[in-house]
C-alpha cells in the first residue's frame, strides 16, 4: 500500500545490469536501486555520495571513505571491498573507466571503509570518471555480485541506492516495480542531479511500458499513469492545454543527434567522400523533422554540445548555416565517388531515430549520392552496426544515434569520437591516431584552459576526417500530473526521489 | 424412334468460361465496387502523372500543414504532401495485395496439385503446410521482416508464405473430389498424362474457389502489411503505403486525423471492393448456387 | 361416389414474377380422389415436381411462382392460402415423401425426434403420448427393433429404413392426401418392392388419396389406379391404369409405353467363336479405409470374379446396389488396382503392370460412365473432349477433330457440335457423346457403367439402339453394367449376376433371366415391378413367359 | 473417440517438429545478434565474442538445436538472453490477458456473427442480407489498430466511460477486468465478426438447400424452428471450422490489440523477443502458439463429432 507513482519510461527494461549493457533505460533503473560513490550537482561538480574522498599532493593517491550506514538490500553492510570490486567491473567495460585504469597503478580496500586508487602518472579525470552521471554508471554492488563477470549479467539486483527492486513482479517489457528502501540513509544535502540527498517520498514507483506512445499519452491524460518521461512533441498543444498536466524539460542538456559513417567500406572510407557528404548536411531539416518545435531544438555544431565547458562552433559552418549544398556537389564530384548506393539503417520503431536517416537519405541524394535506405528496427541495427562485413553482406555505411550530453560533453566520455579503428573503436571503426594523440594530451592537460584548447583541436580534427556528424541537439519534454510534487532536474535520468504524490 | 438432332447451329456456341465475369456488373453494387477499384488501380498506375507532389520530397519545415492550396490534404510530420503520397501509397499497397493473392495461389496451386495427386508427397507436404500454418502468421511475418530487413520483396514475401498453405490445402480439396469426377477418370481412361490431366481437367477447377481465395487473401494482405508497418516492421518509410501512412499518423491521431483518415479511407474502399467482388464471385462461381437458382 | 381429395384445375406456374416468364407449368388439371392412387408419369423436366411442390406450397421462393388455376385440398383453397395456414394444412392434410432418402432427413438429428417434430407442431399430447404414437406408426411402416430406430441418426439406416421412416412421418397424422415424389427411385428393387407394397397398404388402412410421381412404367404398373401423362407442363393423357397401358390414345403416351424395355429377353443371337478379348480371371478388390495407426476397416468389393468376354458381344453384370458391379468394371479398366486376380486383354496381362506400360493398352478398353453430367468436363469443348484420346495417341489434333466429328454423326448428333460445351447439351445427348469419345480410339472394348440409367425411358431406348447399332458395324465387345433387369434383358448375350462382391450367377441372357437357378436372381426377377406388363405392347404378360412366379 | 485424441495429439507431434525446425532455422540462419544488443554502445568485437560464448550462439547450428530440443524434452524452455529470466516465467505472466482477449472476442463474435450471418441467408438476396454484408466487409476493411484508436478516443477520451489502457486480472474482480477488456474484445472481434457472418451465411445458404430443410417445411414446423434446429445445426460444422482456423488471425490481431491497449500479454512478448532477438522466447512462443492452434483445431475436431453424428472417429 501507500503511494504509489506509475512512470512510462521512454522504453522498457528489459537488461536489468546496469554494468553489462550502456542502454539508458537500464542505467534509469541503476539510479534506482545502486549508488554511486560521487556524483555531479547541477555545477557539473562532483560532490560526495556514497564516499568522501582526498587526494593526495602529488595527485597520484585517492582516498575514498565511505559513509556511516550504508547497508545493501540484503541487509549487509556496505564495504570498501564490495566497491572496489565494483569499480573493477565496471573499469573493465567502460570507456572512461577503461582509460581510468590505464592510468592507474592500483586499486584496494585499506580498511572496511577506505578504498585506495593509486595513479601511475596524474589523471584529471578521476572523480569525473567515477562520478559520471550516464552510461556506464560506476554503480556500487556487493563484491559477490561484482565479481560476476562482465559478460554475463548479474543475477541478482541488490543495491544500495533508495528503491529496491522487486524481482518477483518483474516482467521485462510490462514493468518494473521498485519499493522505498527505508534502510536508505539520505546525505544531509539537499538534492542536486544525481547528488546530494536522495530522499525517498513515494512507497513504490512502477514503471510501465506502453509500446506505443500514442497510448501513453491517452494514459496520462486520463490519469492511468503519472509520469511520462518522453512526450511526443506533436502532442504538445493537446497536453499542454490540459490543465491537470505539467509539462517540463528536467535534462537541460538535452540529447545530441549524430550520424556516422563505416570507415571500412567504399564510398566512406574515402575522406573526400565523408566531407561531401557533411557538406550536404544540415541541422535545420534534421531538426525540424526530429523536433519540429523552436522550443526544444538547438542548431549546434560542437561535438561536445553547447553551453558547456568545451563547446566551439569550430568547422562546424555548413552543417548550422545549412548552406553546404552546392560545395557538396562540388566535392562529391571531384571525390571520385563512382556511385555505389550507400546503405543507410532506417529504424522505423524508435521516434527519436526515425527522422535522420530519412532526411539524411534525401540531403545526400539532392548532393548526388545514392542511398540505399533499408527499414529495420532499432534492435536490428544495433547488431547490424557492429558487423564489420561490407554492406552487401549484412554491413553497412550510415547509421544515426543519440546520446545523452553528459555521454558526449568531452572527449573521453564521448565514444563517439576515437580514432582506434578496428581495434578497439567504436562502431564504424574511424582510425585516426591524431585524434588518439590529441586525447591523450586532452587526459594528461592539467588546467580546465589547456583541455578547452585541446578539445577544440579534437573537434576541428573530428570535423576535417568527418568522423562523425553531429546534426544537432533537442531537448525532451517529459510530462507528469499535477499531483506529484518536487520532480528533480537531471543531467541525464529521471530522478524518483524527492518526488511525492499527492492523493 | 428417330434420333433427335440438333438443328444446325442453332444454339449459340458459349463457353463456361465467358460469362464468369459477366457478375461484376451483376448488381448495381458490385458494379460500383468494380468501378471504385478500377478508379483506385488506376489512379495508383497513374500516380506519377496525378500526384502533385513528389511523395518523398521532404520539407522539415512544412510539416504537419493543414490543408491548402499547394497540399491539398495538408502535409506530413516530414512536410510531405499528403495527397501525393496517398496517392502513390496505393501502388504498394495494392502490389502487395496482388502480388501477395498472385504468388501464394501459384505456389500453393503448384503444392496443392501436386499433393492432390500424389499420396507420398501428400503425406510429407501436408505435415509441413499445416505446420507452417500453425505458426501464426503475423509472428512469422514480423520475424521475416525484422531478421531480414524490411524491403518489398520480404514484406511481400512474409505475407505470403502463411497463406501459401491454406491455398494448397483449398487447391488439394478441390482436387481430391475432383479426381473422382467421372470426367478426371474418362481422361485417363483415353490414356491422357498425368501433367495433361492436371492442367486441363482438374486445375480449372480450382479457378473458381481460387478467386475467392484471391481476393480474400489481397485484402488481407493489404491489412497485414498496415499491421506490420503499425509494429514498425514495414516497408521503408519513404516509400508510401497505405499502411506506413497510417502507422506514422498514428502518432498524430488527435491533432492531425486526416493522416489516418484519407489512407484509411482509400484502404478501406479497395479492401470493401476486392471483398464484395470476391463475395460476387463465390455467388456467381459456385455452381451449388447457381443450380439452385437457374436449374 | 368417393370424394376428391385434391383437385388442380388449370394450373399454371411460370418463372419469376414478371407476366412474361415462361410457364413450366402449363394449365394441367388434375384430380385425386380418397382412397386413389393417381400415378403421375412423364420424361424427366416435364414438371411432376413442381406440380406436386406447387400443391404442398413449397415452391423455391421468387423464382417459380402460380400465375393461375387454382389447387383446393378438400375444398380449400391453397393458391391464395397464407404462409401459415398452409403450415397448419401440412403433414395435417397433406404430407409429402421425397425422392432421396439419403438426403432428405436432417443428418443431426435422430429420426424419431425428427418424426415428433410434427405431433409437437401440430398437436397438443404429451411427450409420452407422442412417443407411443410415433413407436405405433414405426411399427405400421414395419420398422424392426423400432426403439433403437426411434433414437438413431439417419445415417444409421438403410436407405429403405429410411423411406419408411420418411413414410411414417408424412402419415403419422393422418392426412388425406400423401404426394409421393419418385419415393422409390433411389431404392434398390427388392426395397422398392417392399415400400410400394408398404404404400398400398397403408392406403387401404387410412383411406389416403396418393398422389405418386414416378417415371417407371414397371411402378406405375404396380400401384396406379389411374394414370396422368405430363410431357412438357403440359398433360397429355389421363385415364384409369388398364386403359392408358392398354390402350393410349395419344402418340406421345404410345411411344413413351414402347419405350420401356421388356423383362422378356430378346432372342439369342447365335454363339459366336470369335476370339475371347477380355478375361477377368479370379479378380479381387478389398478396399481399405486407411486409419492413421488404428486398424482400418475393409470392404471386399469383388472377390474373385471370373468373367469372359468374345468379340461383338454384350456381357451383362447385373446386381442389387453395392454388389460390386462398378468395382468390378473399374479394375478390368484399371482405373483402380485390383486387389489379385487377373485382367487380360486381347490376350495381354493387364491387371498388375504399371500405369506407364499400360499406356499403350488403354485404348483398347474405353469406358462409358452412368452420370452423363458428370463425364464430360463442363470447361472443355466436345471436340476436344473427344479428340483427347487420339491426341494422346499420336493423332494430329487436325485430325482427331475430323474424327470427332465423324464421331458425332456416328452418334446421331451434328458435326458442327465439336465446338459446343457439354452444358448446351441434355443429358441422353451428352451419353451420345461420351460414347462417341469412347470410340474414338476403336477400342475392342467398350464398358457401360450404368451408362442408360440416368436416362428417361426414351431416351434410354434411343442410346439403347446406338449401342447396339455400333456393336454391328464395328464388332466391339460390350461390358455393359446395370441393375436394370430390364435393359440387360434386351442387350446382353450373357448375364453374370452378383451379390456380395462374388457371382452368384452365369449364363445366357434368356437362361438367367428366364430360368434362374439362383435364389437370389429369383428373388431379383420377382421384385422386378410391373414384370407382367409387356408395356411395348400394350399387353399383359403371358402367364410363364416372364418369369417363373 | 479417446482413442481417436490419442491419435491425433501423435498426428501432431509431426506439425510441432517441423515447426520447431522451421522456427529454429529461421532464426539462426537470419542475421542478428543479441549479442550486440545485450552490450551496448561502445561493445568491441571481443566483448561480442565473449558474450557469444557465454550465451552458447557460437556452438554449431546442429549442436544448438540438439542442446535446445533436448532441454525442450525435459520441459525446460531456457531463459531469455535478454532479460535472463526462465522463459516459461515470462510467458506464465503473459498468458492471462493474451486468453482473455481471445476468449472474449471469439464469445462476442459468435454472439453478434452468428445471427448476423443467419439472418442474411434467411432473408437471401433482400436488403437485410445486402446490409448485413455490407457491414460485415466492412468490419474487414479497417485495420486493428484504426478502430482500436477511434474507440478509445469516442469511449475513453471523449465519454470517459472506460479507462484508456492496460489489464486487470480477473481473480482481482470482474469490475476492472470487464472494464479494460470491453474495447480491446469490440476492436478485435470486427474483423471476427466479419468472417464469421460472412461464413455462417455461406453455410446456412448452402444448407437451406438441403432436401431435409425441404422436408423440415412440409412437416409445417415454424421458420425460426426450421433455420435453428434444422439448418442451424448443419451449417455448424464450417462454421467452427472457421472459427479454428480465424484462431491465426486472431493472434496476430492480439499482438496489435495489445499494443494499442497497452495489454501485457503474449503478442507483445514475442514481438518484443522478436525485435531483441531473444531467440529462447522467439522459439517458445512460437512453439507455444502453434501447439495452441494444434490443441484448437483438435478440439474443434472434437467439436465436429458433437454436431455431426456422422463424423466418427
Ligand atoms: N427453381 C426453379 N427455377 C426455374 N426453373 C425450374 C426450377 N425448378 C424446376 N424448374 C424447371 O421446371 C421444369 C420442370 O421441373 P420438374 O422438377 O418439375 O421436372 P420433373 O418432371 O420432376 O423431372 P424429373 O423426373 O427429372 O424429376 C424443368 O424444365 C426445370 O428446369
Ligand atoms: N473407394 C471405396 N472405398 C471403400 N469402399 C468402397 C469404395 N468404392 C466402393 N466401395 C464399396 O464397395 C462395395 C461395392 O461397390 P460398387 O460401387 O462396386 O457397387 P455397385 O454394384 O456398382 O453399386 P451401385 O449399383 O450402387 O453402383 C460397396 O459396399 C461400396 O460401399
Ligand atoms: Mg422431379
Ligand atoms: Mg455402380
Amino acid at each position: 500500500a501507500g503511494k504509489t507513482l506509475t512512470a512510462v519510461m521512454h522504453s522498457d527494461l528489459r537488461i536489468i545490469d546496469p554494468i553489462f549493457t550502456t542502454a539508458y533505460i537500464t542505467r534509469d533503473h541503476g539510479y534506482m536501486v545502486y549508488d554511486t560513490l560521487v556524483a555531479p550537482d547541477s555545477n557539473f561538480k562532483i560532490q560526495p555520495q556514497m564516499a568522501d574522498w582526498k587526494i593526495s599532493d602529488d595527485k597520484l593517491t585517492y582516498t575514498f571513505t565511505l559513509r556511516d550506514g550504508l547497508k545493501w538490500h540484503d541487509g549487509a553492510p556496505v564495504t570498501a571491498e564490495d566497491c572496489v570490486a565494483s569499480l573493477k567491473r565496471w573499469a573493465a567495460v567502460d570507456g572512461m573507466g577503461q582509460k581510468l585504469m590505464d592510468f592507474t597503478a592500483s586499486i584496494e580496500a585499506t580498511d572496511a571503509k577506505t578504498i585506495t586508487l593509486k595513479l601511475k602518472e596524474p589523471y584529471g579525470l578521476v572523480l569525473d570518471s567515477i562520478g559520471k552521471p550516464s552510461s556506464r554508471v560506476a554503480f556500487m554492488m556487493p563484491k559477490r555480485l561484482a565479481e560476476t563477470p562482465a559478460d554475463k549479467q548479474i543475477p541478482e539486483q541488490i543495491g544500495s541506492g533508495p528503491f529496491k527492486f522487486v524481482q518477483g513482479e518483474f516482467q521485462p517489457g510490462v514493468k518494473a516495480v521498485y519499493v522505498k528502501n527505508t534502510d536508505y540513509v539520505p546525505r544531509k544535502e539537499p538534492a542536486s542531479w544525481t547528488s546530494g540527498g536522495k530522499v525517498a517520498k513515494v512507497d513504490r514507483v512502477e514503471w510501465i511500458t506502453m509500446p506505443d506512445s500514442q497510448t501513453a499519452v491517452n494514459a496520462l491524460q486520463s490519469g492511468d499513469i503519472d509520469f511520462m518521461e518522453n512526450l511526443p512533441y506533436d502532442m504538445l498543444p493537446v497536453l499542454e492545454a490540459n490543465k491537470e498536466l505539467k509539462i517540463e524539460v528536467l535534462n537541460k542538456f538535452g540529447y545530441q543527434t549524430l550520424g556516422r559513417m563505416n570507415f571500412l567500406h567504399p564510398p566512406f572510407d574515402n575522406v573526400k567522400v565523408r566531407r561531401a557528404a557533411l557538406l550536404a548536411m544540415n541541422q535545420k531539416d534534421v531538426l525540424d523533422a526530429l523536433v519540429g518545435n523552436a522550443k526544444y531544438q538547438k542548431i549546434c555544431g560542437a561535438f561536445f554540445i553547447c553551453d558547456t565547458p568545451f563547446a566551439t562552433e569550430v568547422g562546424a559552418d555548413t552543417l548550422v548555416k545549412g548552406n553546404g549544398m552546392a560545395e557538396a556537389k562540388k566535392a562529391l564530384a571531384e571525390s571520385g565517388y563512382d556511385g555505389t548506393p550507400i546503405v543507410i539503417m532506417a529504424p522505423g520503431d524508435v521516434t527519436t531515430l526515425k527522422a535522420q536517416p530519412i532526411v539524411a537519405a534525401q540531403l545526400l541524394r539532392e548532393a548526388g549520392f545514392k542511398v540505399d535506405l533499408q527499414a529495420t528496427d532499432w534492435q536490428t541495427v544495433v547488431s547490424r552496426r557492429a558487423s564489420q562485413k561490407p554492406p552487401k553482406e549484412g554491413g553497412w555505411n550510415m547509421f544515426f544515434t543519440n546520446w545523452v550530453a553528459p555521454d558526449v560533453s568531452n572527449p573521453i566520455a564521448n565514444l563517439s569520437i576515437g580514432g582506434q579503428g578496428k581495434k578497439g573503436g567504436w562502431f564504424g571503426w574511424a582510425e585516426d591516431p591524431k585524434i588518439e594523440q590529441l586525447k591523450d594530451a586532452f587526459v594528461r592537460a592539467s588546467t580546465l584552459d589547456e583541455q578547452k584548447k585541446i578539445a577544440a583541436d579534437i573537434q576541428k580534427e573530428a570535423y576535417e576526417q568527418v568522423i562523425y556528424i553531429p546534426l544537432g541537439q533537442y531537448l525532451l519534454p517529459s510530462g507528469w500530473r499535477k499531483s506529484l510534487t518536487g520532480v528533480l532536474d537531471g543531467p541525464a535520468t529521471p530522478l524518483f526521489w524527492n518526488v511525492d504524490k499527492s492523493e | 424412334m428417330s434420333v433427335d438432332t440438333l438443328p444446325q447451329s442453332s444454339i449459340p456456341i458459349t463457353s463456361p468460361l465467358r460469362p464468369r465475369f459477366g457478375f461484376l456488373t451483376s448488381t448495381p453494387i458490385i458494379a460500383t465496387a468494380t468501378c471504385l477499384l478500377a478508379l483506385i488501380v488506376l489512379i495508383s498506375i497513374l500516380a506519377p502523372l496525378i500526384a502533385p507532389h513528389d511523395p518523398v520530397q521532404l520539407a522539415p519545415s512544412q510539416r504537419l500543414k493543414p490543408s491548402s492550396a499547394q497540399f491539398l490534404l495538408g502535409t506530413d510530420a516530414y512536410g510531405r504532401d499528403l495527397l501525393s503520397r496517398v496517392i502513390y501509397g496505393g501502388r504498394v499497397s495494392l502490389l502487395i495485395g496482388i502480388g501477395s493473392a498472385i504468388l501464394s495461389i501459384a505456389i500453393g496451386l503448384a503444392i496443392g496439385l501436386v499433393s492432390g495427386f500424389f499420396k507420398l508427397v501428400d503425406s510429407v507436404m501436408m505435415r509441413v503446410m499445416d505446420g507452417l500454418m500453425a505458426m501464426p502468421s503475423i509472428l512469422l511475418a514480423i520475424a521475416v521482416v525484422s531478421l531480414s530487413g524490411a524491403s518489398l520483396w520480404t514484406v511481400l514475401v512474409a505475407i505470403t508464405i502463411p497463406e501459401i498453405p491454406r491455398v494448397a490445402r483449398l487447391v488439394r480439396s478441390v482436387v481430391l473430389s475432383a479426381r473422382e469426377e467421372p470426367y478426371v477418370e474418362a481422361a485417363i481412361s483415353v490414356g491422357s498424362s498425368l501433367p495433361k490431366i492436371m492442367w486441363r481437367h482438374l486445375m480449372p477447377n480450382t479457378i473458381a474457389p481460387l478467386i475467392v481465395q484471391g481476393t480474400y487473401i489481397c485484402a488481407s494482405a493489404i491489412l497485414t502489411e498496415a499491421i506490420l508497418s503499425f509494429l514498425g516492421a514495414g516497408i521503408s518509410p519513404e516509400t508510401p503505403t497505405w499502411g506506413n501512412i497510417m502507422a506514422e499518423g498514428r502518432q498524430y491521431f488527435q491533432i492531425k486525423p486526416s493522416l489516418i483518415f484519407w489512407p484509411g479511407l482509400l484502404l478501406s474502399i479497395a479492401i470493401l471492393s476486392i471483398n464484395l467482388i470476391g463475395d460476387a464471385a463465390r455467388d456467381a462461381l459456385d455452381p451449388r448456387m447457381k443450380q439452385r437458382e437457374g436449374k | 361416389m368417393t370424394n376428391t381429395i385434391l383437385d388442380i384445375n388449370n394450373l399454371v406456374v411460370s418463372i419469376g414474377k414478371k407476366p412474361k416468364g415462361a410457364n413450366i407449368i402449363d394449365g394441367i388439371s388434375i384430380q385425386v380422389r380418397e382412397r386413389e392412387t393417381l400415378c403421375l408419369v412423364g420424361e424427366s423436366g416435364s414438371g411432376k415436381s413442381v406440380t406436386s411442390l406447387t400443391t404442398m406450397g413449397l415452391l423455391p421462393k421468387g423464382t417459380l411462382v402460380p400465375t393461375g388455376g387454382s389447387i383446393k385440398l378438400v375444398g380449400e383453397e391453397l393458391l391464395t392460402a397464407t404462409d401459415r395456414r398452409l403450415r397448419q394444412l401440412r403433414a395435417t392434410k397433406m404430407a409429402m415423401i421425397f425422392q432421396e432418402p439419403m438426403t432428405a432427413l436432417n443428418p443431426v438429428v435422430p429420426v424419431g425426434r425428427q418424426i415428433d417434430e410434427v405431433l409437437r407442431a401440430h398437436t397438443s399430447l404429451d411427450a409420452k403420448a407422442r412417443k407411443k404414437r410415433i413407436l405405433d406408426m414405426m411399427e405400421q411402416v414395419r420398422l424392426p427393433q423400432v426403439e433403437r430406430i426411434f433414437a438413431s441418426y439417419p445415417h444409421r439406416l438403410s436407405g429403405g429404413q429410411r423411406q419408411r421412416i420418411m413414410i411414417a412421418m408424412a402419415l403419422v397424422l393422418e392426412p388425406k392426401l400423401l404426394i409421393a415424389d419418385e419415393p422409390t427411385t433411389a431404392l434398390d428393387v427388392t426395397t422398392q418392392k417392399q415400400i410400394l407394397t408398404l404404400i398400398r397398404d397403408l392406403q387401404r388402412d387410412h383411406g389416403t388419396a396418393v398422389l405418386f410421381i414416378t417415371h417407371d412404367m414397371g411402378v406405375v404398373a404396380e400401384i396406379a389406379d389411374r394414370v396422368a401423362v405430363m410431357r412438357q407442363g403440359r398433360l397429355v393423357e389421363t385415364g384409369p391404369l388398364e386403359t392408358v397401358l392398354r390402350n393410349p390414345t395419344m402418340e406421345y403416351t404410345r411411344n413413351l409405353l414402347s419405350s420401356v424395355p421388356s423383362l422378356v429377353p430378346r432372342a439369342p443371337r447365335e454363339e459366336t467363336r470369335e476370339p475371347v478379348v477380355l478375361e477377368a480371371n479370379e479378380l479381387s478388390k478389398v478396399y481399405k479405409e486407411r486409419a492413421f495407426f488404428g486398424k482400418g476397416r475393409e470392404v471386399v468389393a469383388a472377390d474373385k470374379v471370373t468373367l469372359t468376354l468374345r468379340k461383338g458381344r454384350t456381357l451383362g453384370i447385373v446386381g442389387e446396389s453395392g454388389s460390386g458391379k462398378s468395382t468390378v468394371a473399374r479394375c478390368i479398366v484399371r482405373l483402380i488396382d485390383p486387389t489379385s486376380g487377373g485382367v487380360r486383354l486381347a490376350g495381354r496381362e493387364i491387371a498388375d503392370i504399371s500405369r506407364r506400360l499400360l499406356q499403350p493398352h488403354r485404348q483398347k478398353i474405353q469406358i462409358v460412365f452412368q452420370d452423363p453430367y458428370r463425364s464430360l468436363n463442363p470447361r472443355v469443348t466436345v471436340g476436344e473432349s473427344i479428340a483427347e484420346g487420339p491426341v494422346n495417341y499420336g493423332v494430329a489434333h487436325g485430325d482427331a477433330m475430323k474424327r470427332a466429328r465423324e464421331l458425332l454423326e456416328l452418334v446421331g448428333l451434328p458435326a458442327d457440335a465439336v465446338s459446343r460445351y457439354p452444358h448446351q447439351f441434355s443429358g441422353g445427348q451428352r451419353q451420345r457423346i461420351a460414347i462417341a469419345r469412347a470410340l474414338a480410339l476403336d477400342p475392342d472394348v467398350l464398358v457401360a457403367d450404368e451408362a442408360v440409367s440416368a436416362l428417361d425411358v426414351s431416351v434410354q431406348a434411343q442410346v439403347l439402339e446406338l449401342l447396339d447399332e455400333i456393336q454391328k458395324r464395328l464388332g466391339i465387345a460390350i461390358l455393359f453394367i446395370t441393375h436394370d433387369l430390364r435393359v440387360a434383358a434386351q442387350i446382353c448375350d450373357q448375364v453374370v449376376v452378383m451379390q456380395h462382391g462374388r457371382v452368384v450367377e452365369q449364363g445366357p441372357a434368356a437362361e438367367v433371366l428366364t430360368h434362374p437357378k439362383e435364389a437370389y436372381t429369383k428373388a431379383l426377377l420377382d421384385a422386378a415391378p410391373g414384370r407382367n406388363w409387356d408395356f411395348a405392347n400394350f399387353r399383359a404378360v403371358a402367364q410363364g413367359v416372364g418369369a417363373t412366379a | 473417440m479417446l482413442g481417436y485424441l490419442l491419435r491425433r495429439i501423435l498426428a501432431a507431434v509431426p506439425v510441432m517438429g517441423v515447426v520447431a525446425l522451421f522456427v529454429f532455422l529461421l532464426l539462426r540462419l537470419t542475421p542478428g545478434d543479441p549479442a550486440a544488443i545485450l552490450a551496448g554502445d561502445n561493445a568491441t568485437p571481443e566483448r561480442l565474442e565473449r558474450i557469444r560464448e557465454s550465451l552458447g550462439l557460437n556452438e554449431p547450428l546442429v549442436v544448438q538445436f540438439i542442446t535446445w530440443v533436448n532441454k525442450l524434452l525435459h520441459g525446460d524452455l531456457g531463459t531469455s538472453l535478454i532479460s535472463n529470466l526462465p522463459v516459461i516465467k515470462m510467458i506464465g505472466q503473459r498468458v492471462e490477458p493474451s486468453i482473455s482477449i481471445a476468449l472474449c472476442t471469439i464469445v462476442l463474435a459468435v454472439i453478434v456473427a452468428v445471427p448476423l450471418g443467419v439472418i442474411a441467408a434467411w432473408k437471401h438476396g433482400t436488403w437485410i442480407d445486402r446490409f448485413v454484408m455490407g457491414l460485415s466487409v466492412l468490419g474487414f476493411s479497417m485495420p486493428v489498430f484504426v478502430v482500436g484508436y477511434l474507440l478509445i478516443q469516442v469511449f475513453a477520451i471523449e465519454l470517459r466511460w472506460v479507462p484508456v489502457q492496460g489489464f486487470r486480472s480477473i481473480f482481482n474482480g470482474f469490475g476492472p477486468f470487464f472494464e479494460r477488456m470491453i474495447l480491446p474484445t469490440c476492436a478485435l472481434s470486427f474483423i471476427y465478426i466479419a468472417l464469421i457472418a460472412r461464413m455462417t451465411r455461406a453455410a446456412m445458404l448452402d444448407v437451406l438447400g438441403e432436401d431435409y430443410v425441404r422436408t423440415a417445411r412440409a412437416k409445417g414446423i415454424n421458420e425460426v424452428a426450421v433455420m435453428m434446429r434444422h439448418a442451424l445445426r448443419n451449417a455448424a460444422v464450417p462454421v467452427i471450422t472457421v472459427i479454428g482456423t480465424g484462431f491465426a488471425l486472431l493472434i496476430s490481431g492480439v499482438v496489435v490489440t495489445e499494443s494499442v491497449f497497452n495489454i501485457p500479454g503474449i503478442g507483445r512478448l514475442t514481438v518484443d523477443a522478436v525485435l531483441a532477438r531473444d531467440y529462447p522466447v522467439i522459439q517458445a512462443m512460437i512453439l507455444l502458439t502453434s501447439l495452441i492452434y494444434v490443441v484448437v483445431n483438435l478440439l474443434i475436431d472434437v467439436a465436429y463429432t458433437l454436431l455431426d453424428p456422422r463424423i466418427r472417429y
